[in-house]
């Protein structure tokens, strides 16, 4: 009995502690000044709010610059991705160590490493400055995720069922819409939201890529924490994490108690 | 600093003095300009820190841009001009001479030496503006930025004097020359700081110690003066080191930004914080981030005043509508716009006695945010700015010797 | 050792059924007994609760005459052999065998002396360096045994060590387990769900059923006499006639059929009653065909080939009766047939009324 | 079609488009960081930016704090990650509550974090003011340093507070892969509760902890806008130094940063060693 009151104290401060950090931000954004030694702000306001949604503050546009980017970018992985995961899952090969080794290489490797020698390869090629290269340049550590989770999933693949669908006369894209697809889907929305999510927090590779002209959220919200307006950044942190709790909430029984393969 | 003349030689020289194109753009009438600017589109890097000069630029000058001229102003916000300035140098090192990502650049300082000397400038064409007219070309303040000769590669948008701010309710009589205010900070521990440069106000600060370390501005007029610099150093790394025990945390960090600082002052961590732009004070005091009772002054000794500019850089594909915007910018109902002080509370950088009577009028019925020091009582003691070599120096020394 | 379960009861928390209700159970030193029962039974729990894995909500556990229930698991004395973590997969099965040794800090030296011995005898001497991926079922099987033992436990306690291996592994492994029990002399319950499992390999079986214990007795004792209808069922019991015991016979809708000496009197000693309605049972390889003292006509309903038996369905007075006969006694048979049979008296036994629950 | 043109034929899309990417920008990075850089008329490559980069007193002390930074919170967070993927093994009132939130923490953005522990921690921040209402301190500065200080304890927390979910998910998904016979058994063996967990659970998470504290690792020391936010003014994190080189307007010093980049690819690559070594499996057994 003991054990049991331990570990439930041990799980509401691992509670309390996941969620302090979001709690002052989340004041902060309905707060008109909120000074030392306040413990709440003295004044309410929803201003920073109403500036956040207004065209001005570039956050929705911001908003919209993330959803597309890192969109484009889970789709691209996930074509590239969902081949070179069953690659890796299913089969035993020579240079697997090698292949595997490249593709955790770029997650190892700090952004700010390739940063400057990628931004000179894409101005040679045209593609500083613009959504294309900063979409590009997101697929070097979004890439590594999906194809790793991927590579787990179709570990964990039988493909005997295959094999059952062609000798019940599917064809093979008739196999993959109704056999494969279906299950392979909850590791495919796993790998897809890892994906999505490591391309819509990523701030340096936009940074220098976009050349300051993509204006994901993370770089609107950077600039307004650096400018000391701390309700609009908080504002702009909580629309920050909306997206993704909200994908989140809407894949939770995929997820459920099955963490990412992430470990190859 | 030196080493950086060395590569960029070889580049000035590579690169073409001018293309035909700009100088078929400078040949034409103003009408001409305007109807080729028409349908353009207009990416100006600007500080994007505070959202009512966001809003001014993205509600009020864009929609005017849109409306008249359908130009499509892009405001690009950006946390340091230096960034930029390393963009365009980037785009000319890969020969991009004609395309480049940007149009329109809010600078003044070392970005703008650093622009001038690199060759990155668009240059030679501000009198072809219209309202160029209502600049006063004759102020050495105007005609020259930290120092530098502005030479028509930059338009004035706006002049700021730098001034302090302290809370009235909880010190209300600060030290109000740079000797009371040294020793104010060594009498009230924990209570001052400034930010580490290459921070631009806490850099503006440190000039401030700097001059008066010198006993004055006079002696720094003009070119960097190696043997002059030590000597001056010499004290104000004394001074600084001196007050560093007393300052906030024992002086063992610095904040890293003004916004830290002005946080710091949010909290009543610190007594004091400064700013280049008084107007800042006051929509601090808006935002509700600072207290009713802030109040700001400028000091006995004087503050340095400076102008800022917009600029457009050589390779900008849109150089007509930036000429449109820039010329907008200067118009007297623009520069009237941002003066007020439910808007922004800027300083006009042009003449205002050029205005129509209208424009005069309105500058007339401005009334001022009481947090902010008027312009006029600022300008009571006034010094100029230092020129962009002996910034860097001071920047550079305080790294090696005080901030360490 | 010997090992008394007294009371013993456990619900799973979220669970309204009891797991294991009241279990009072003496294992005697040195024996071999088979812990049997279908799945869900409790089982497991029962022997998780004895090796100290799981904490019984009521009741006591005494090795040896000593309650170990405040006695940590690492230190019983009683080795739990787990049927699905067979050996750790990180270790070489050297190590694996040697886990226990070096957990009670014995040095390297006299690990690897007791490691070898041990594997020696469990006849995997030579494949010490191999982790269990590269070994054999059995192999694995049998590391895991050699594990347990080499702690010379007062208490082993094997959890279904047979039902992942098949047949062939299944007889070599189950000879191992019932040579070293007997060389080793170490008191041993097997937890198994096959009856028939039970029967070979313990020499006594405690039968679990819904978390009671059924019966406890000797493989031939709980064949032939179930305590109860269940047990019965358990093993395979098909013919149950309702009825009444007057007067050592039984009364049923087969007429009234003579009781063995002894078994007429079960439960009248303490109730004193002499009338009471019962079950009566018989095994289906005990019901013979042909004339005899007492044959009963029955009709043929049907016949299936087992293999070496054939099953024969008959129907007796209206009531259904299954008898196991030798193939080529059954052969002539057809569907609708009348013939006799006998039910031997020495064959039947009585299942009391009040004991048919569970 | 052969088993090995169809492995060919599925990887080859990824592997050119990783490779294509991250090899390029690297391989510009390095050739640059030789001082090989044409267009400045810089055609002998040799190694001064390199040894520039060493000899100056900065770099090694925005080294070593990015080290001390992604060591130090590598550790704090494999080994909370560890505690509450045993706690979160087990059931109990909530579990669900911070399975949840450990999910919702994968979403939040390290800058939206790194705000937060600020907004908590500075001097002026919630705990402070809590600690002044409480009468534990009469002003802001008797309140602990833990932003913008000397030690980084800010963006270690910020790090801790995002990895241990991180690490705690993955190490779950382990967990549900081991057979919690294995502890029994070690019990039963004679192991104790620690022993158990020390000899027989750890080793079996060991890749699996290995592998996601190296992820942790290389994100922590190469992350920029986090020490950024919370770091004190000097020295700076390596990637905050690296970064503030790249775009120095003074183009001579370019081949130094792309010294620098490739110095901290140098420990990326170290990091990927250790991770060969420990998280992949060995001895031909595939990825499975």
């Amino acid at each position: 009995m003991r054990a049991d009151r331990v570990r439930l104290l041990a799980g509401m401060a691992l509670a309390l502690w996941l969620v302090l950090p979001l709690v002052p931000l989340a004041i902060w954004s309905v707060a008109h000044g909120w000074r030392f030694p306040d413990l709440l702000p003295v004044a309410w306001s929803f201003k920073a709010w109403s500036h956040a949604f207004s065209a001005s503050s570039g956050v929705l546009h911001g908003l919209g610059q993330s959803m597309l980017i890192a969109s484009v970018a889970t789709a691209l992985a996930i074509l590239v991705g969902v081949p070179a995961g069953r690659a890796l899952g299913l089969y035993r090969f020579r240079g697997k160590q090698l292949v595997l080794l490249l593709l955790v290489a770029p997650v190892l490797v700090p952004p700010i490493a390739i940063a400057p020698g990628l931004h000179g390869v894409f101005l040679q090629l045209g593609l500083t400055g613009g959504v294309p290269g900063v979409i590009l340049a997101h697929l070097i550590p979004v890439i590594p995720y999906m194809t790793l989770v991927m590579a787990a999933v179709f570990g964990r693949f039988d493909t005997s069922h295959e094999a059952q669908a062609r000798s019940l006369g599917a064809r093979p894209w008739q196999v993959f819409a109704h056999v494969t697809l279906p299950a392979i889907l909850p590791g495919l929305l796993t790998g897809a939201l890892f994906a999505f999510l490591v391309s819509w927090s990523q701030y340096l590779l936009t940074l220098v890529i976009g050349g300051g002209r993509v204006q994901t959220l993370p770089l609107v919200l950077y600039g307004f924490a650096t400018s000391g307006r701390n309700d609009l950044t908080g504002a702009i942190a909580i629309l920050y994490i909306l997206p993704g709790a909200l994908v989140l909430a809407l894949t939770a029984r995929f997820l459920t108690g099955r963490a990412p393969g992430l470990a190859p | 600093m030196l080493r950086l003349l060395a590569p960029l030689m070889l580049f000035t020289f590579a690169a073409e003095a001018e293309t035909a194109a700009d100088k078929a753009l400078k040949s034409m009438t103003w009408d001409a300009i305007v109807a080729e600017a028409r349908g353009g589109e207009v990416n100006w890097f600007m500080w994007g820190g505070a959202d009512n000069i966001n809003q001014y630029v993205s509600d009020h000058i864009a929609g005017i841009l849109k409306r008249d001229y359908d130009i499509t102003l892009n405001r690009v916000p950006i946390t340091d001009a230096a960034d930029i300035v390393n963009l365009v140098l980037t785009e000319k090192e890969a020969g991009i001479d004609a395309k480049g990502a940007v149009d329109l650049i809010w600078i003044n300082g070392e970005n703008f030496r650093s622009m001038k000397q690199a060759d990155l400038a668009f240059c030679g064409y501000t009198d072809l503006l219209p309202n160029d007219a209502l600049v006063n070309w004759e102020n050495p303040a105007v005609a020259n930025d930290f120092g530098v000769p502005v030479d028509e590669c930059e338009v004035p948008w706006n002049t700021v004097q730098f001034a302090f701010a302290h809370d009235s309710a909880v010190t209300p009589e600060p030290p109000r020359d740079m000797a009371s205010l040294l020793d104010w900070i060594k009498a009230n521990p924990g209570r001052f700081t400034y930010p580490a440069p290459p921070d631009f106000t806490g850099s503006a600060f440190l000039r401030h110690v700097f001059i008066h370390a010198a006993g004055g501005p006079d002696s720094l007029i003009g070119p960097f003066d190696q043997t002059r610099f030590d000597e001056v150093a010499t004290k104000t790394w004394a001074i600084l080191n001196e007050i560093e025990p007393f300052l906030w945390r024992e002086g063992q960090t610095y904040p890293n930004t003004i916004a830290q600082l002005n946080e710091l002052f949010a909290n009543g961590e610190v007594a004091f914080s400064f700013n280049y732009d008084p107007s800042q004070f006051g929509l601090a005091v808006q935002a509700g981030t600072w207290p009713e009772s802030t109040r700001s002054f400028g000091l006995t000794d004087g503050t340095i005043g400076n102008t800022n500019y917009t600029l457009i850089p050589f390779n900008s594909p849109n150089k007509a509508a930036a000429m449109v915007v820039q010329n907008l910018l200067l118009s007297g109902d623009a520069q009237l716009e941002k003066a007020k002080t439910e808007v922004w509370g800027a300083a006009p950088a042009i003449e205002i006695s050029r205005t129509s009577p209208e424009v005069k009028a309105g500058f007339a019925a401005i009334v001022g945010h009481p947090s902010v020091v008027s312009a006029q009582d600022l300008a009571k003691a006034a010094l100029p700015e230092l020129q962009a070599d002996w910034l860097t120096a001071i920047e550079a020394g305080w790294k090696a010797s005080v901030g360490n | 050792m010997m090992l008394e379960l007294r009371g013993l009861t456990k619900t799973y928390p979220g669970h309204d059924r009891r797991t294991v209700e009241g279990l009072s159970l003496t294992v005697p030193q040195g024996s071999l007994t088979a812990l049997l029962g279908p799945s869900g039974a409790g089982k497991s729990t029962v022997m998780q609760m004895i090796a100290g894995l799981q904490a019984p909500d009521a009741g006591d556990i005494r090795l040896g005459g000593k309650s170990i229930l405040d006695v940590p698991p690492e230190r019983r004395g009683v080795v739990l052999v787990f049927q699905n973590a067979p050996l750790f997969p990180h270790l070489t099965l050297a190590q694996n065998v040697g886990f226990g040794l070096r957990m009670r800090g014995l040095s390297a030296p006299v690990v690897a002396a007791e490691v070898a011995a041990m594997l020696e005898r469990v006849q995997l001497a030579g494949l010490g360096n191999r982790r269990p991926h590269e070994l054999s079922g059995g192999q694995v099987q049998r590391g895991a045994l050699a594990r347990a033992l080499v702690l010379k436990p007062d208490l082993l306690l094997l959890d279904e060590p047979l039902s992942n291996l098949d047949a062939g592994l299944r007889d070599e492994m189950r000879a191992l387990i019932m040579t070293l029990q007997r060389e080793t002399g170490v008191t041993t319950v097997v937890v198994t769900h096959d009856q028939a499992e039970a029967v070979v390999l313990a020499d006594r079986i405690a039968l679990l059923l819904d978390g009671r214990l059924a019966q406890v007795a000797a493989p031939r004792e709980i064949f032939a006499r179930p305590a109860t209808l269940a047990v019965a069922r358990f093993f395979g019991g098909v013919n149950f006639l309702a009825g009444r015991v007057t007067g050592g016979a039984f009364d049923c809708a087969l007429g009234r059929l003579p009781l063995p000496r002894g078994v007429a009197d079960r439960g009248v000693a303490d109730r004193g009653v002499a009338d009471r309605p019962g079950t009566l049972t018989i095994r289906p390889e005990a019901v013979r065909l042909g004339q005899g003292d007492g044959a009963l006509s029955a009709r043929v309903i049907g016949t299936t080939f087992l293999g070496t038996q054939t099953r024969v369905e008959l129907s007796v007075s209206g009531q259904r009766l299954e008898a196991l006969l030798a193939p080529e006694a059954a052969s002539a048979l057809i569907p609708g047939q009348l013939l006799d049979v006998t039910l031997p008296t020495e064959a039947l036994w009585l299942i009391p009324e009040d004991q048919k629950h569970g | 079609m052969t088993d090995r043109t169809r492995i060919f034929l599925l990887l080859t899309p990824a592997l050119l488009l990783l490779g294509g990417l991250f090899l390029a920008g690297l391989g510009l990075g390095l050739l640059r960081s030789f001082r090989y850089m044409p267009a400045l008329g810089l055609t002998e490559p040799d190694l001064s930016a390199y040894a520039a980069v060493l000899a100056s007193p900065g770099f090694l002390a925005s080294l070593g704090l990015s080290l001390w930074i992604a060591g130090v919170s590598t550790v704090i967070a494999a080994g909370l990650a560890v505690l509450s993927a045993v706690l979160l093994r087990q059931t109990f009132p909530g579990r669900a509550v911070i399975l949840f939130l450990f999910q919702l923490n994968l979403t939040v953005p390290h800058l939206v974090g790194a705000i937060g522990i600020l907004y908590l921690f500075s001097q002026s921040g919630s705990f402070a003011r809590l600690a002044f209402a409480a009468g534990l301190i009469g002003a802001p500065a008797d309140f602990p340093v833990l932003t913008q200080d000397p030690w980084a304890i800010g963006i270690i927390l910020q790090y801790v507070w995002k990895e241990v979910p991180f690490i705690g998910l993955i190490l779950l998904a382990n967990l549900q892969a081991i057979s919690p016979g294995h502890e029994a058994a070690a019990r039963s063996l004679g192991a104790s509760r620690w022993q158990a967990f020390r000899h027989v659970l750890l080793p079996m998470l060991m890749p699996g902890l290995v592998a996601a504290s190296a992820l942790v690792f290389a994100f922590a020391f190469g992350a920029y806008e986090i020490p950024l936010i919370l770091g004190a003014h000097a020295p700076e994190a390596l990637p905050v130094l690296a970064y503030r080189s790249f775009t120095d307007v003074d183009l001579a010093n370019r081949p130094e940063a792309y010294a620098m980049a490739m110095i901290i690819a140098l420990i990326g690559a170290g990091l990927l060693a250790v991770y060969a070594r420990l998280a992949l499996p060995s001895r031909g057994r595939d990825a499975r």
